[in-house]
């Protein structure tokens, strides 16, 4: 039920409309709306009772193992909510001078701090509101950066076929055309079309290292050697930072430019769908063209002051890519968690990470479900493909992936990277105990058993959740997407 | 190990699974010469109890101003049912609905968010949202340029009433596609804008205009001729609204004779603390002949298999998972947590609280506006004019004084607008809500009345 | 699964556990434990998982409509509760000089002086913990009064039987000895009856009104008369408070003591089954017996100053409870709670609470249902006995009340009062809509076919909850009341 | 109406379903010369906004000192997750589980509860709570005095050194029940309490011995010593104890050869703020032997008729809702939800981490104690004695001039004793929990030297 359809004409949650003067107002009606907006009437028992049972229908991390891949669904530490939720960040307007920022500001300075050293970068701006607008920035800067050097020349990114959707999509909203690169069986890129495909059109090229297919690009430094050498820039898109934190950093690699996701490998909630957080670090040569907002510190007589730097101080900058500063709540909750990781913990991210990846794909590997880059480690993720499965019972990934959330686990990525059929991209991420992790795979089996014995049992699934498989064909073609009250 | 649950038997016993030695011999794939040494700069780790001890002490700093801001985010009061129930696990940790059945819960809502928005607005369809209202602009532009099939054009026109933020924002991200933003200036003496103002522009073919309502200015525009004159050029109109005036004033669907063809705008008033500027939420709705224009994740109500009603992400192949480099836009992450809160809160205020809230806020900022009008030393500009809950005044004194003066005594007077609008003077933009008590506002005037009269004896 | 049994040794929430120095400890060896303490060792996030997923088997309030009889389970308002977390509340030490308790002190002020115009009685204490804690301290006045007047003879306390259990207990627990008295067909205490216990021996009487028949005892007057001619007084128990709130006050009905369940009447969380608060109210008579502490108030120049009242101001009174103030937090809660409804608004609760009642009671009766007192007023609650049900389908009052959680409502109250076969007793409370009401009226009228047409499926609910019907003699028989860690 | 849902449609509907005018008619059972007329000292009703800024106001009131207040309520870090837990509305909106298939979450923590402390105390069963420390050791006389079957005494012997408010509530609730505390001196000099001095009770009849460890002194008593004498005297030991503490001391099922019989203590420090004194919980644990004379609720695991294991309340025959004036006391609710609080955070911190609580409280104890004893006019008495997280210090200057200046600087430096224990002369107790940094107790010590020299030189 909708919560509108709980809903009846005049009532209503009293205590949280404030009072009115008698009406003051100057509008003239021409500008007044004539009836009341259409928003549910309902008391705020019936608001809180809606809300709560809606959220019960959800699978989240806190109520299950949600092994998402190329999500890095791990532990968000409520203590970081707790610490962004503190009054004095809450209430903070954006527009607030610097004597009333101080505390606010400082958190930024260090946590660009922080990332400067994670990534081994030069530069770093807190700005972008997500990854996709970190890559945005990215790719901006990247154009920025040949523009000022008058090379027009440049207008194709390359992306490797593997690559998250993103990749693509941010390269033409910069303006560039796209051209995709191939990528062997062993799961790395092909070099020799790489040299092939650069040239003096080449603004640059867009790379996940570990790439969405569960591996290192071991050849690394020889493609940041080719796209150089063609007068090329790299961007490293950090979804899969989490793996390699501490242990590889991207500007080590021979990356220009980079965004991460805060949300993903800075354990920040991921609400539903956001809001997450994209911060992008450059290396000395794109440092003009950050984004703004960034804060700057001064020491003034051996205090600390810290400032806005926008355009004024960047004259070069790319600029503002939101109202204010992007979403500073995540950016704090993000920092929150740094400072209890410290040093030390956020090394060890990137190791358990990996163990946990590595360990799972030996499970599965030995209850008979195929990996897609057998040979290879693992890194924070890896993929199995059903394609046996398929052949063999026609049961296919999304049967499995449906069939798990009865057992109470969310469903690995489906079909994702496009390059391997039928796959399951599988992300226990750090934080999960081998228990979950050996539950899961016990799911898996029994799942494969009733493939081979019920298939039809697995291919109707789910059965324990509100709702059964839906139609996903009618919901695009018989538009509903927004309640009318009947008249 | 924070976080981390493995004991050193997990390990052993896990590495032995794996059949290596150690957790340092799963990396053996990275090329040792790009292999990293411990992290320099990162301090180390702290317990709860010491991270927040520091983080309290740094959100204190911050803390103590009475805050009259308001050019896009606004101080309201938030019930606190809102963010007890946005922070229930369920909500907080889950992520993008890709499995619906177990989903459920998220997608609802946020149909349910999308019927609140098309209610609001009085258009057809609304997606899940954007970042925030600046880069929502920003999409809103990019999509009306896609969709005008009247107009060949890169270039749309704003008044200059528009948020100067927004517009920097707009630009900062279509110019990289070739569009242009082209601004009507501001008339420093009528900050409201009228169509002969916009004569100068008939007859050029631009993709649509930017019309925001209250103005930055906090003014009342006459979007009705606005917007029939924009049609009327061949220019779709994107409404810049914010979504609490929407209870009380004319939704963007019904302006003019045909309503604007885009509405676009931040959520942030819905229940979102101020908090530094984010996360906030960018809405945006549209009539339904763009919907496949519209960029975001967009939920539809389908069955499922026992024809059980049921809620799902739909027209997907708008989108880049799906279209890659075809895509209407790159963007990825919605702003669900937030959403989710706007959710409750209108489901909490509904059209009459929210109506409520904005006329408090209306009618806060009409007192405060007679109180500042009484003092010497300050101009009201066009004090007669019908403002929201907003205003712009201009004191004798330089205004930047004025602010630090007005700060040193807790007072957060106003956004100070010499930077965005010279030809305004020494003005700066005043903002009250509901929020705001008589004794507040009187507080206000008495201290501006005392900061002025310092400053004039200097 | 037991939050022990997701444990492995060794395993711990490690942010959490400060850092120790190296060990300062003076302690001799023979006071130290030798073996860590076995509690559970788990991860942060399998903590938070656990105890979520444990939330999820419960129904409250929030989640469902839960018109259990006598426990006026109705909205709580989250304000009241974000109210009473303020950090200036959380942090303030009981002990905390008045310097720093002006905040808090008001408060308790200011719900006193509330609750004084409620009750119509003279005096207040906030102090007690509890309802029962509140009978107690109520009736320890009783006897205290009657000690102080040398009036040694007075051992003996009258209950009726439709009492709640804690009366009689509470008599007990004061060292008084217990009459019951019988309760006439109509819901009223049998007058004669009555006049034929009073005597020296009385202390007094324990009523509840509205009483736990959900009907009004209109002979209050009388029975107070009879009572006070006798030497005894008048305790009212307040749990019923909720149905007459701004209509009839205890104090004007005759009462010389009583207790209110904050808990109830001021909507504060149950909690799971508390905490609670129990606050006394006194007339003239027992105002020096109330239990310490007290706020209280003096004007100094023109301000108000707030200081606790105790054992040197009040040199009769029963003393403290409890080492501090009571359950302050849930005072602050029903505090707030108060200023949200204001005068207006508590009146509405009795009213809209009897209203909600009587719609209910009637909608049952239409439905063949059979009402215990169908010739009177429904108050706050009322009560339908299943006996027709029991002879006819052989389904009793509880198969009714486990298969009504299936439906998704929880059970009023059952088998209580005890005077009353097979009975429900239905509590609506005033915060539900008459959507709700109609559905659960519904929802029994379903269970009514079923209890006619398969009584074998009504007897073996519930079906769709955590656990089917559980073995309560098994529990009671074969105690396992604590895990022990597997050797 | 705030929180009532009803319309007037709905209302009139109701209404002439019961088949009367009005909602009034409805009360015509109530003598008319009984019905009142308005509320006349209860003010108008406020909105949610309102009614906050009110209380922030108050709440701010009582913030800014720094407290070294223990004496039964300590300040100790609470993990966010314990509240964020306990607040969800599935444990916080529920009650008492009557309906078990419904409460499957309240009971299996309760059990998960009852394991715990009997984890902690050593002790084979537990309760689901009692109200507070103080009450709940009234609940464990009572229960003594049932239980001990070689004693027909009402009489109960206490150690001085026993928190005193515990003591005086115990005598005002168990006093109408004609039982007796008696209370051994306390020596000035030696805050710990040798058998030696029990001598004198030697011989005597009474149910039960209180021990409190650690004392209210914060000191360690030779508990295995008091507890083999109480029991070679016919006496059950009642321990009361900190929850902190048994992470590190002996827990009371082992004090001496056969450990104490009951245990009890108040459940605060185990994830409760401070909040003005409640609600905390009291807890309860005793030998198997005395369960039936046990208190409150109590939960049991058992199997359902599938044979799956589920929770339920058991032994409830002890309980009033069935043996009413038989019970074994008259208590109703327990303090559910600061048990949720509780159980999440012994979850949290687990054996280890609990000592590392305790351990970290007892080493800024032992360090502030080092400090106080160096400067001039302060005595620290029983320097070096063990205790465990407070101490006594007696201030040559009048101890309450001392605590006044000390606030003055923002400092609550400790709990004056000269009420309670007028025989140590100008005393004090102070309480140093793992929330206090060294510069904390540094600028304690420097204000405390500062507060005695300036009250020398007055």
């Amino acid at each position: 039920m909708l919560i509108f359809e709980r809903g009846k004409s005049g009532r209503r949650a009293t205590a949280q409309a404030p009072k009115n003067r008698p009406d003051a107002s100057t509008i003239p009606d021409s500008l007044l709306r004539k009836a009341a907006a259409p928003l549910p009437e309902v008391s705020e028992l019936q608001v809180v009772r809606h809300f709560t049972n809606l959220s019960r229908k959800n699978f989240s991390i806190d109520t299950q193992f949600y092994p998402l891949g190329s999500c890095t669904m791990k532990y968000n530490p409520r203590g970081a909510h707790k610490a962004a939720s503190l009054p004095g960040f809450l209430r903070r307007h954006p527009l607030a001078s610097d004597r009333f920022s101080q505390g606010f500001l400082s958190c930024v300075y260090d946590l660009q701090e922080i990332l400067k050293d994670v990534t081994g970068m030069a530069g770093v701006s807190l700005a972008p509101m997500a990854g996709a607008q970190g890559e945005f920035a990215g790719v901006a800067m990247i154009k920025a950066y040949h523009q000022k050097r008058g090379d027009d020349a440049r207008q194709e990114i390359l992306v490797p076929s593997a690559a998250h959707g993103t990749n693509p999509a941010t390269a033409v909203m910069c303006g560039y055309k796209v051209r995709e690169l191939p990528v062997k069986d062993d799961g790395d890129v092909d070099i020799d079309a790489l040299r092939e495909s650069v040239g003096p059109q080449t603004a640059g090229i867009m790379l996940t290292n570990p790439s969405t297919c569960g591996v290192f690009e071991r050849q690394i430094k020889e493609i940041a050697q080719i796209v150089h050498d063609a007068g090329g820039l790299l961007y490293y898109d950090g979804a899969n930072l989490n793996a390699i934190l501490g242990k590889v950093r991207p500007g080590d690699m021979g990356f220009d430019v980079m965004h991460m996701n805060l949300h993903k490998t800075f354990a920040t909630p991921h609400g539903g769908g956001g809001p997450g957080s994209g911060p992008v670090a450059v290396n000395e040569r794109l440092l003009p063209f950050l984004p703004t907002p960034i804060a700057g510190r001064e020491d003034v007589g051996g205090e600390a002051s810290y400032c806005w730097l926008d355009k004024e101080a960047l004259p070069d900058t790319i600029g503002a890519l939101s109202a204010f500063m992007g979403n500073a709540g995540i950016v704090l909750r993000a920092y929150a968690y740094a400072v209890l990781l410290g040093a030390e913990g956020l090394v060890r991210v990137g190791e358990f990470a990996t163990l946990n990846a590595n360990y799972m794909a030996k499970l599965m590997e030995q209850a008979g479900f195929k990996l897609a880059y057998p040979g290879r480690r693992a890194t924070h993720e890896f993929i199995v493909t059903m394609s046996p499965q398929v052949k063999s019972f026609d049961v296919n990934a999304m049967d499995f992936a449906k069939r798990l959330l009865d057992y109470g686990y969310h469903a690995p990525t489906t079909y994702f990277p496009l390059l391997v059929p039928e796959c399951l991209l599988i992300e226990p991420t750090e934080t999960e105990s081998p228990d979950e992790i050996e539950g899961f795979v016990l799911a898996m089996t029994k799942i494969l058993e009733e493939a081979q014995n019920t298939p039809e049992l697995v291919k109707a699934a789910p059965y324990n959740l509100p709702v059964r498989r839906l139609d996903d064909v009618r919901a695009a073609r018989e538009l509903d997407l927004a309640y009318r009250r009947e008249a | 190990m924070p976080f981390i649950p493995h004991t050193e038997d997990d390990v052993r016993r896990m590495l032995d699974t794996i059949g290596v030695q150690s957790i340092d011999e799963l990396f053996d794939e990275i090329p040792s010469t790009l292999r990293c040494e411990a992290l320099k700069h990162v301090p180390s780790g702290l317990t709860e109890m010491e991270m927040l001890r520091k983080l309290s002490e740094r959100a204190e700093m911050d803390e103590g101003a009475l805050c009259f801001l308001g050019a896009g985010a606004y101080e309201h009061h938030i019930p606190s049912v809102v963010w007890d129930i946005a922070s229930r696990g369920e909500f907080m940790t889950a992520y993008t609905p890709y499995q619906a059945e177990a989903s459920q819960g998220t997608l609802q809502l946020i149909y349910e968010f999308q019927s609140m928005m098309t209610a609001l607005t009085g258009l057809d369809v609304s997606n899940a949202s954007l970042y925030d209202g600046a880069s929502g602009l920003a999409e809103a532009v990019l999509m009306a340029v896609r969709a005008n099939r009247k107009s060949k054009s890169r270039k749309v026109l704003s008044l200059g009433s528009v948020n100067p933020r927004y517009r920097q924002a707009v630009e900062n991200i279509v110019t990289n596609q070739d569009i242009e933003l082209e601004v009507v200036d501001v008339d420093p003496n009528n900050l409201q804008t009228p169509t002969s103002v916009l004569a100068a522009y008939e007859g050029q073919d631009y993709a649509a205009l930017l019309v925001q309502q209250p103005s930055y200015f906090g003014q009342l525009e006459d979007v009705n001729a606005l917007t029939d004159w924009a049609h009327a050029q061949g220019m779709l109109v994107i409404a810049v609204v914010n979504p609490t005036s929407l209870a009380l004033l004319t939704p963007p669907g019904e302006w003019g004779s045909t309503g604007a063809d885009i509405a676009v705008g931040d959520g942030q008033p819905l229940g979102l603390p101020l908090a530094s500027g984010g996360p906030y939420f960018g809405f945006i709705c549209c009539k339904k002949a763009f919907v496949r224009q519209m960029p975001g994740r967009i939920i539809g109500r389908t069955v499922d298999m026992e024809g059980q009603p049921g809620f799902t992400l739909t027209l997907q192949a708008r989108e880049q998972h799906i279209r890659r480099s075809k895509a209407t836009s790159n963007i990825c992450t919605n702003q669900g947590l937030a959403v989710t809160a706007a959710t409750v809160y209108m489901s909490l205020l509904g059209g009459e609280g929210l109506r409520q809230v904005a006329l408090a806020s209306h009618e806060n900022t009409q007192s405060l506006r007679a109180l500042l009008s009484a003092i010497e030393g300050v101009e009201v500009i066009q004090n007669t004019g019908p403002v929201f809950h907003e205003f712009v005044v201009r004191t004798k004194a330089p205004v930047h004084l004025v602010i630090e003066h007005m700060e040193s005594g807790g007072i957060m007077p106003g956004v100070d607008l010499q930077a965005d609008y010279p030809q305004l003077g020494e003005a700066m933009l005043v903002c009250v809500t509901e929020t705001k008590t008589e004794n507040d506002l009187k507080l206000y005037a008495h201290k501006l009345q005392a900061v002025l009269s310092e400053l004039e004896n200097v």
